[in-house]
């Protein structure tokens, strides 16, 4: 019998993680509470004034989906790393950044794919012009999966130490930095009605620049991590 | 007969240690390499350093006269690693977990009641992992060996938790294995009985 | 110029001094602190291997 | 050079040429910079920081580029001096990224009045020091030094190819919202008289990394190989 081609185990891998997902669904519901909270904690903390609440919304909106997505990274490798799993593997036949793609693929559709139905309720509780919806929609489609794909070189990085939470963010968090700053300026202009067709080309950018590389990097981190 | 498996002049140093020095194993097809030791000796970490996860201070290992560095996947299809870890999921059925190595790995074309019966677990087949005795686990971790093709098996403690009969099951299994062109490195505790003709014998801690 | 003119430094001597300061200061601590550890470190060594030399020769 | 006991060597040979060549290039630096150089016809005295915050800065990105070629080397062709060239470069440029942000913003106050706004390049340098200290946190999260050497290679390269981007995102972000810039310096229509000290201080800064760097790698290679037959001779003799 021939091994598996390289997509029918990509697509086994992403099947197989998914099924996971969905027998440890009440821990899937983990990040997208904290996303809600700390979106309410903010007109708790700066008053409810709706003019100002809209004016920042796009802002809070995409650090609180920042930080939901950076706390649920953990979860990409931690239960392959405790049995043994991921010892396997990087001894499989297939190329493991394939494998690591179809792993962070998973882990973004049963965390990232949630805040997307979440976000326009959130958006509307807190006043965003209903013309930017479309585009904070789009930028979290497009925005999340980055996220993913290079908190996943984090994660790879401190899997083996005890302590690797905060060193985790401390790692991951600047590099956030430039998708923050295209997806919420997206929402902010599209919001007052002006064009966010650059940040969005931009966000692209970024997403087809993180599915070629981090994978990659993953992967040698990965190896590095089980040595 | 060719040498498989062989390294040179391997070494490994774990925090400060010397571990080993200048280890230079030949194995030809149908010979297992028993590695014994004390604790902490270096059993596992030249166990790991043979599948390739990790790497020696110094020195090669060598996949029928190749660095296995320079081989890469064709190396890891030939090799079936069981670990101290069981590397199965808790979450997954046995049936569901036996594919997934399959899908990993160089399946053979056996089918998957057939290999469960094998390592005793057929009546198991549709219950969740996270339900089996640790024994249990042990024996769907081996069937791995089972369910994949491969010429070279690595084995860290495979009989951890194991009682005498599935013991002696998979002493069978190994003497096969080695009859049919295969190789094994393993470590353990149990002794096992083999032809002697067949077994390498190397201690770590002398 | 004279130096109470240069000291002065147009009314930003805070500023342009602290800066100067700041720099030269940080300059040198990175370049001591790696030096005494070096110098500690060669005296833990000479300790360590006189030790190893009594016990190989107690032994022997 | 790749042999811990000649780079030793080699390292202690160069280090008191360091220091003197070091020494001249920074009193000739300062002596242009605070003395010779005119004030600015808008700033006053104020802008003399530039002497030691525009090479900082610069600094801080040519160091971080160090580091990852180190990555690079180190993941390629697994050699040690690499990995520890690059785990000492990381204090140093973080100590360089460190008194960017400060001069930076000691320039500020007289020029806009509070110490700090977010201005592009302190927003920069801020992440970039953020970097930094994921590069030494990491390394000191990690027990076993050979691992922790290959964590922070992949990394410093991870960050390599990001900082263009972040570099950028601010910049665009900056733009965006108007705020006061410090790059006004950068522009070529700046007179000889100003940044022929720049370019001095950036060459002294450049010698006391290499210093700096020597010194660190001295020590580590020490600590590092403190079981081998080259360091027991060393300390012996």
């Amino acid at each position: 019998m021939k091994r598996l081609s390289l997509s029918q185990a990509f697509w086994f891998l992403l099947r197989r993680d998914l099924l996971l997902g969905f027998r440890n669904r009440s821990e899937l519901a983990n990040p997208l509470l904290f996303f809600v909270l700390v979106i309410t904690l903010f007109p708790l903390a700066v008053g409810a004034e709706p003019n100002l609440l809209a004016r920042i919304s796009p802002g809070i909106i995409w650090v609180a989906a920042l930080l939901a997505s950076m706390l649920s990274l953990d979860a990409i490798f931690r239960s392959d790393f405790e049995d043994g799993t991921l010892e396997q593997m990087l001894l499989s036949a297939h190329p493991v950044p394939v494998l690591v793609l179809a792993k962070v693929t998973a882990h973004w559709l049963v965390t990232g794919l949630p805040l997307l139905m979440v976000a326009p309720m959130l958006a509307m509780m807190l006043g965003l012009d209903e013309s930017a919806y479309g585009i904070l929609l789009l930028t979290i489609l497009l925005g999340t999966p980055v996220l993913s794909l290079i908190g996943s070189i984090g994660v790879a990085l401190t899997i083996g130490l005890r302590k690797g939470g905060i060193i985790l963010s401390l790692l991951v968090l600047p590099l956030y930095v430039p998708v923050l700053i295209f997806a919420a300026s997206a929402v902010d202009v599209s919001s007052v009605g002006l064009d966010a067709g650059a940040q969005i080309k931009m966000l692209m950018a970024f997403l087809f620049l993180a599915l070629s590389l981090s994978p990659v990097a993953t992967a040698a981190a990965l190896r590095m991590s089980m040595s | 007969m060719s040498s498989l498996l062989q390294t040179r002049d391997l070494s490994c140093v774990k925090d400060d240690r010397v571990l080993f020095e200048d280890l230079n194993i030949d194995l030809k097809a149908g010979q297992i390499l028993l590695v014994e030791g004390k604790n902490g000796s270096g059993k596992t970490s030249l166990l790991r350093i043979l599948t390739g996860l990790s790497l020696p201070e110094t020195g090669e290992v060598l996949w029928q006269g190749d660095p296995i560095s320079e081989v890469g996947p064709d190396y890891y299809e030939q090799v079936n690693y069981v670990g101290h870890h069981d590397g199965i999921k808790r979450d997954l059925t046995c049936l569901e977990n036996l594919r997934l190595v399959q899908a990993m790995g160089k399946p053979l074309p056996i089918d998957l009641d057939e290999a469960l019966e094998k390592v005793n677990l057929y009546r198991f087949g549709e219950n969740f992992v996270a339900t089996l005795s640790a024994g249990q686990k042990r024996r769907l971790a081996m069937a791995r060996l089972v369910v994949t093709e491969a010429l070279l098996w690595i084995m860290d403690e495979p009989f951890t938790s194991l009682d005498k009969a599935s013991m002696a099951m998979f002493q069978r299994m190994f003497e096969q294995h080695l009859d049919n062109g295969g190789v094994i490195v393993m470590t353990s505790h149990h002794d096992i009985e083999m032809p002697d003709s067949d077994v390498v014998r190397l201690n770590l801690s002398e | 110029m004279s130096l109470s003119e240069f000291l002065n430094m147009g009314g930003y001597a805070v500023f342009v001094w602290s800066s100067y300061g700041l720099t030269l200061g940080v300059l040198l601590i990175n370049w001591w602190l790696p030096f005494q550890q070096h110098k500690q470190n060669l005296k833990k060594l000479k300790r360590q291997y006189r030790q190893d030399r009594k016990r190989n020769d107690s032994s022997s | 050079m790749g042999s811990p006991p000649h780079f030793y060597r080699f390292a202690g040979r160069w280090l008191p040429w360091l220091t003197g060549i070091f020494a001249i290039f920074l009193i000739v630096g300062l002596y242009g910079g605070l003395v010779m150089a005119p004030p600015d016809y808008q700033q006053g005295e104020s802008y003399r920081i530039i002497f030691v915050h525009v090479p900082a800065a610069w600094m801080s990105m040519f160091i971080y580029m160090v580091m990852a070629s180190c990555g690079i080397i180190v993941l390629v062709w697994r050699m040690k001096m690499a990995e520890i060239v690059l785990i000492s470069s990381a204090p140093v440029g973080a100590s360089f990224t460190f008194l960017a942000l400060v001069t930076g913003s000691l320039w500020g106050k007289p020029m806009w009045g509070t110490y700090w706004v977010w201005d592009a390049r302190l927003t920069s340098e801020l992440i970039l020091l953020f970097l930094y200290l994921g590069v030494l946190g990491l390394y000191g999260a990690i027990d076993d030094k050979r691992v922790a050497g290959r964590a922070v290679a992949i990394l410093a390269i991870v960050g390599m190819v990001n900082i263009p981007i972040i570099h950028y995102s601010v910049d665009w972000w900056n733009s965006l919202h108007q705020t006061a810039s410090l790059t006004k310096f950068e522009k070529p229509s700046m007179p000889p008289s100003m940044y022929v000290p720049i370019l001095i201080m950036a060459l002294a800064f450049k010698i006391y990394f290499v210093l700096a760097l020597f010194q660190r790698v001295r020590a580590e290679l020490l600590y590092r190989e403190r079981n081998s037959r080259w360091v027991e001779e060393l300390v012996q003799s």
